[in-house]
């Protein structure tokens, strides 16, 4: 109960204090909404915000199994509320009323506080997304720079909560989950970066404004690299190693039990919501206006999760080595291939408009980049199928056969 | 339909290579001497007329007196197949040479039977118990085991 | 030539058709699944009047669970010898095999089509003799090729001038 | 060669400089497939070693078929490989029928054929579903093969009035003949089942991942193969041309046309790719087994305590997971003097690991799945 009550007040404590820490350093912020921040309207903002994720995270726990179970020829949790919609809340109440273990021979402190630093990153994010417009939080010049900063912090939590669980299953999680981060970080920021070069700005307002085209047409190179390095980062499959269940049990939480693997699980859910939120955001067009531009932003959020649990209901899983080789040695040199052509077509564009660099890109020269890009992604396609081990597999001659004499 | 090799053909060839490794000829069942078991399964499997590359299955039966190993060979390349049987005599730590060298598939099923019948393979790569664990009184499978 | 993703891609079809397609499973306590006359169930079927206390279904069973005492007096049934005493089935080690069923030369043991015996004390899962004869009498058609010449789908009860190969 | 221990002992051995980790896969762990555990010994996820320790669910068969009469055996049996009780049922009654000279008429001869081929593809079902599963596909692929096998199970359970456990044959035949309406409903599961394995190859076959993490992976060469007894489609797979339903067929085999698909390299695609064609294979042949399904007797006249003449037999089948053998040894009695079983999933693990070292610890999981065993078999 006293680490329950523990986790509980660090949650709620530490969240907005390093927000407030961050709203008041002047030069980094600008407000959209002034009455919004002043005062006890902040703490309003914020109860408002972390109930919304709180809801949708349960929520997402019992939309992902009822569409995996469909897909899987099943029901799906159908007992608690209507249609089963209660389900996460039901198996939440069971996770805090859980008792709360912590292994014998476990590093008691780290044990504890690695669920919430797996946490907090990720409620940290949803400062600087735009989910209303003018209900922003901190409306940063540095939006989606902050967003790839605080999320890579997530990783300290998973290697902490590895290490500390004093497990080799768990250790094996942390220390694929490291790996698996690291390596995933360099495509993810080179090929946010094309379309930081498209839209000429940082905050993710901004870049939402600039997307005359969505930019999922101009840049379909860039939206799957996003889109796959996103799924190893939130340990979706087809890249869940770092809790493949079917090799190391459940990897770095394999020890945890009660309101700590609540925490865990749920955070999953949590960042799965925060990224398809910055996807949908990054390429799919402008944010609208009021509630309908927020109806519009969720409904784009859940193409992305849809295609996260869609993925989880049929791709099995990839091997370490093929993850750490897809992203050295494949979307590495993809992103950085990218941004240098989506740089040129830029200067192309630029000097063909007269567009003065800094300025937002109009719908023609958007036009042009995406009928380029979409040519370069369909030879992409052809040239991979060409590459073993992704495309082609072979299969050597090595038959043996004994000869068999009087047969039949 | 695999050819079961006749008793008198497998005596012949064998009288070829050995002289004395025959250990009883019965009207069903032939008996080689536990002693020559190696040498014999060598022959079995590299000798043309055989070609026994596969031994299809070992067990062994306790007769309160003497235990008999019953070794089934298969011929995947002659389609044909041939069973003999080694006669182990006593009780206390009967031993036999183990056929791991010639055929790897007898490496569990050496261990199977030294677990539950007791009957230890001589050269063996890993001779301790496979399903009950070090320490059990007994062996299972043995008559006199309740 | 196969073009890259295309396989992936083939497999995410395949699911999302079944988004939108009913689902294959019931949901057990409401719904249940129709089973076979065959099906070789928990609620035994014994009539007294058949047996004959010959106890050849006791030396069939391959784990020894059915009890039967029996004494010398006359009786209504066949053998017109024994008077049944007990007769009683430890369905706590019962695993249906039916061999006790094809034993039986009287046709007075029959399988029951009932899955859901669950008890908290295992001597509560023991069929005693009272139930075994005031229980419904509902045979299953395991090893009873009679009752399907018959057209008999398990369903109605039957007494014991029709359960058998022939009516006493 | 060896299977492996001298390294074993030496755990603290260290490699490249690192210290390698004991690892226990198991006893209970999510893709043991039973209670089956795997010592392994891991240069970060490199495996060094791997050793199988059995026994978590040893029964005893074989001493317990010692107080049994024959004909309470065959209850034993279907415990043996749970997934393919059937199989089992017909090695052990083929072993039976060698011992004391009965023949079956053809009727049941058939029905044998029919039952043992739905048992192949319910196995081979689950063996690819949870070989995926291993593999990270949650449970979809798993759980649209437990469909299918549901449907087998609902035939069978037509037919003998259990879904499991089957105790089905008998010696001499078979204890029931089929009922009313099965034709119609082995024709349309038949029908459906195509287009079902179509569907199957769609989600599995191409899917790149799936290829990326199987084909090449842990190739087992035909030599040795066979010198490590390896039997069933784990053979095949190595592009050994070696089934029993060909090469020594028993019951109506020989009758039937059908042929045995082969796989190249013996690597877990082959191992996978081999099971499927197989099951095409049953469907086939059970097409024309209800074809030809002649009328008559399903059972011969014998005995229910039947006492064999002294003596010995063995008895073996193409099992869905490879030859499952029976080795009775009578001394006249009603009870069996010795019942020795030849379980192709224990021999199957001789090359356990072999194919393991070398590769990934994801890898040694989806080996594991390719072997196909049944912990229910291996122990006994």
């Amino acid at each position: 109960m006293q680490m329950l009550l523990f986790n509980m007040v660090v949650l709620i404590l530490v969240t907005p204090i390093l927000l407030l820490i961050y709203a008041n350093k002047e030069p980094l912020i600008q407000y959209t909404s002034q009455d919004v921040f002043n005062g006890i309207n902040f703490f309003i903002g914020l109860f408002i915000l972390i109930s919304f994720l709180l809801f949708v995270t349960t929520m997402l726990t019992y939309v992902e199994r009822r569409l995996v179970a469909r897909m899987q020829n099943r029901i799906g949790p159908n007992r608690v509320g209507p249609f089963g919609v209660l389900q996460g809340f039901a198996d939440l109440i069971k996770l805090i009323t859980k008792e709360d273990l912590i292994p014998t021979l476990a590093n008691r402190n780290i044990f504890s506080l690695a669920p919430i630093l797996i946490m907090s990153p990720v409620l940290l994010m949803f400062a600087v997304i735009p989910i209303l417009p003018g209900f922003t939080i901190a409306d940063l010049d540095i939006g989606i720079f902050y967003v790839v900063a605080i999320t890579s912090l997530g990783s300290l939590g998973v290697f902490a909560a590895g290490w500390a669980s004093n497990s080799k299953y768990s250790l094996y999680g942390a220390v694929r989950g490291v790996a698996q981060l690291v390596s995933y970080e360099v495509p993810l920021v080179l090929s946010i970066c094309t379309i930081v070069l498209l839209s000429g700005s940082l905050n993710l307002i901004e870049i939402a404004e600039a997307q005359e085209i969505p930019f999922i047409l101009v840049q379909p190179v860039a939206f799957l690299i996003i889109l796959f390095s996103v799924a190893a980062e939130l340990n979706r499959t087809p890249f869940d190693i770092n809790e493949a269940d079917s090799e190391i049990v459940a990897g770095f939480h394999t020890e945890y039990s009660g309101t700590k693997f609540a925490l865990i699980y749920g955070t999953e859910y949590l960042a799965a919501f925060g990224w398809s939120l910055v996807i949908a955001i990054l390429f799919f067009g402008h944010l609208g206006p009021g509630i309908g531009g927020f109806l519009m932003l969720m409904a784009k959020t859940s193409i992305i999760l849809f295609l996260f649990f869609w993925f989880r209901g049929t791709w099995p899983r990839v091997r370490i080595d093929q993850i750490l080789a897809i992203a050295w040695k494949i979307m590495f040199p993809l992103a950085t291939i990218n941004i240098i052509i989506t740089a040129g077509e830029i200067l192309f564009v630029q000097s063909i408009f007269n567009i003065n660099p800094g300025n937002a890109l109009g719908l023609q020269p958007l036009a042009i980049i995406t009928i380029i890009n979409i040519i370069l992604f369909a030879g992409l396609l052809v040239i991979l199928s060409f590459v073993k081990g992704l495309g082609q597999f072979d299969k050597g001659p090595k038959r043996y056969v004994p000869d068999i004499e009087g047969v039949n | 339909m695999t050819l079961e090799l006749s008793r008198q053909y497998v005596v012949s060839l064998l009288t070829k290579h050995f002289e004395d490794v025959i250990d009883l000829d019965t009207e069903k069942h032939l008996y080689i001497k536990a002693e020559n078991l190696h040498d014999v399964c060598l022959i079995f499997k590299d000798e043309p007329e055989f070609k026994m590359d596969m031994l299809r299955y070992l067990d062994c039966v306790d007769y309160i007196d003497h235990f008999e190993l019953r070794y089934a060979l298969l011929s995947l390349s002659n389609n044909q197949s041939l069973t003999f049987k080694v006669r182990l005599w006593g009780r206390d730590d009967p031993e036999v040479a183990s056929v791991v060298d010639v055929w790897e598939g007898a490496n569990l099923q050496e261990r199977e039977i030294y677990d539950l019948m007791g009957i230890g393979f001589i050269n063996h790569p890993n001779m301790k118990r496979i399903f009950l664990w070090e320490g059990f009184p007994g062996h299972p499978l043995r008559k006199d085991f309740l | 030539m196969r073009i890259f993703g295309l396989g992936a891609i083939k497999g995410l079809v395949v699911t999302l058709k079944y988004l939108f397609r009913p689902p294959f499973t019931t949901q057990y306590p409401e719904n249940k699944l129709d089973i076979s006359p065959r099906f070789r169930g928990n609620n035994f079927v014994w009539y007294e009047e058949r047996c004959t206390g010959c106890s050849s279904c006791a030396k069939a069973c391959p784990l020894g669970i059915i009890r039967i005492v029996t004494h010398p007096e006359s009786h209504q049934q066949v053998g017109n010898d024994y008077k049944i005493d007990v007769f009683e089935i430890d369905t706590g080690r019962c695993m249906f095999c039916a061999l006790c069923v094809e034993a039986c030369p009287y046709d007075a043991l029959h399988m029951g089509g009932d899955f859901e015996k669950a008890d908290y004390v295992r001597e509560d899962l023991v069929i005693t003799t009272d139930q075994l004869r005031e229980g419904t009498k509902k045979p299953q058609t395991q090893f009873r090729p009679q009752l399907e010449d018959i057209g008999y789908q398990g369903e109605e009860e039957l007494d014991e001038h029709e359960a058998g190969r022939w009516s006493l | 060669m060896s299977q492996g221990n001298e390294s074993m002992n030496e755990s603290e051995k260290n490699i490249g400089g690192t210290e390698s980790v004991l690892l226990n896969l198991g006893p209970q762990h999510p893709s043991t497939h039973g209670v089956f555990r795997l010592r392994t010994l891991l240069d970060g996820e490199e495996v060094v070693d791997v050793e199988p320790i059995l026994g978590y669910l040893h029964r005893g068969s074989s001493k317990l078929a010692e107080e049994r009469s024959y004909t309470q055996i065959i209850t034993l049996t279907d415990r043996l490989d749970y997934l393919a009780g059937m199989s089992n049922n017909l090695a052990y009654i083929s072993a039976l029928e060698k011992l004391t000279d009965v023949e079956p008429p053809e009727r049941a001869r058939y029905l044998r054929v029919i039952m043992v081929e739905l048992m192949r593809i319910a196995s081979h079902l689950m063996g690819i579903g949870f070989l995926i599963n291993d593999l990270g596909a949650w449970i979809t692929p798993l759980m649209h093969m437990f469909r299918e096998r549901e449907k087998i199970l609902d035939l069978f359970e037509m037919v003998c009035g259990a879904r499991i456990t089957f105790s089905y044959m008998r010696l001499g035949g078979v204890s029931h003949d089929l009922p009313e309406g099965f034709e119609k409903s082995i024709a349309e599961f038949l029908d459906d089942f195509e287009k079902k394995i179509e569907e199957y190859e769609n989600l599995l076959l191409g899917n790149e991942i799936i290829l990326s993490r199987m084909v090449g992976v842990a190739p087992l060469a035909g030599e040795r193969a066979i010198n490590c007894s390896i039997t069933g489609p784990n053979l095949r797979a190595s592009g050994v041309d070696w089934d029993l339903r060909k090469q020594d067929p028993y019951e109506i085999y020989d009758q039937l046309d059908f042929s045995v698909p082969l796989g190249e390299n013996g690597d877990n695609w082959d191992r996978m790719v081999v099971r499927i064609e197989e099951m095409k294979e049953s469907v086939h042949i059970l097409r024309q087994c209800m074809d030809k399904l002649p009328q008559g007797p399903y059972r011969a006249d014998t005995d229910f305590f039947v006492r064999p003449p002294e003596g010995e037999a063995y008895g073996m089948v193409e099992a869905p997971k490879g030859e499952l053998g029976f080795y009775l040894v009578s001394d006249g009695s009603i009870a069996p003097y010795r019942m020795g079983i030849r379980s192709p999933s224990f021999i199957n693990l001789t090359v356990l690991r072999e194919l393991c070292v070398g590769w990934k610890l994801a890898d040694i999981i989806v080996n594991f799945g390719t072997l196909d065993i049944n912990v229910g078999e291996v122990d006994r």
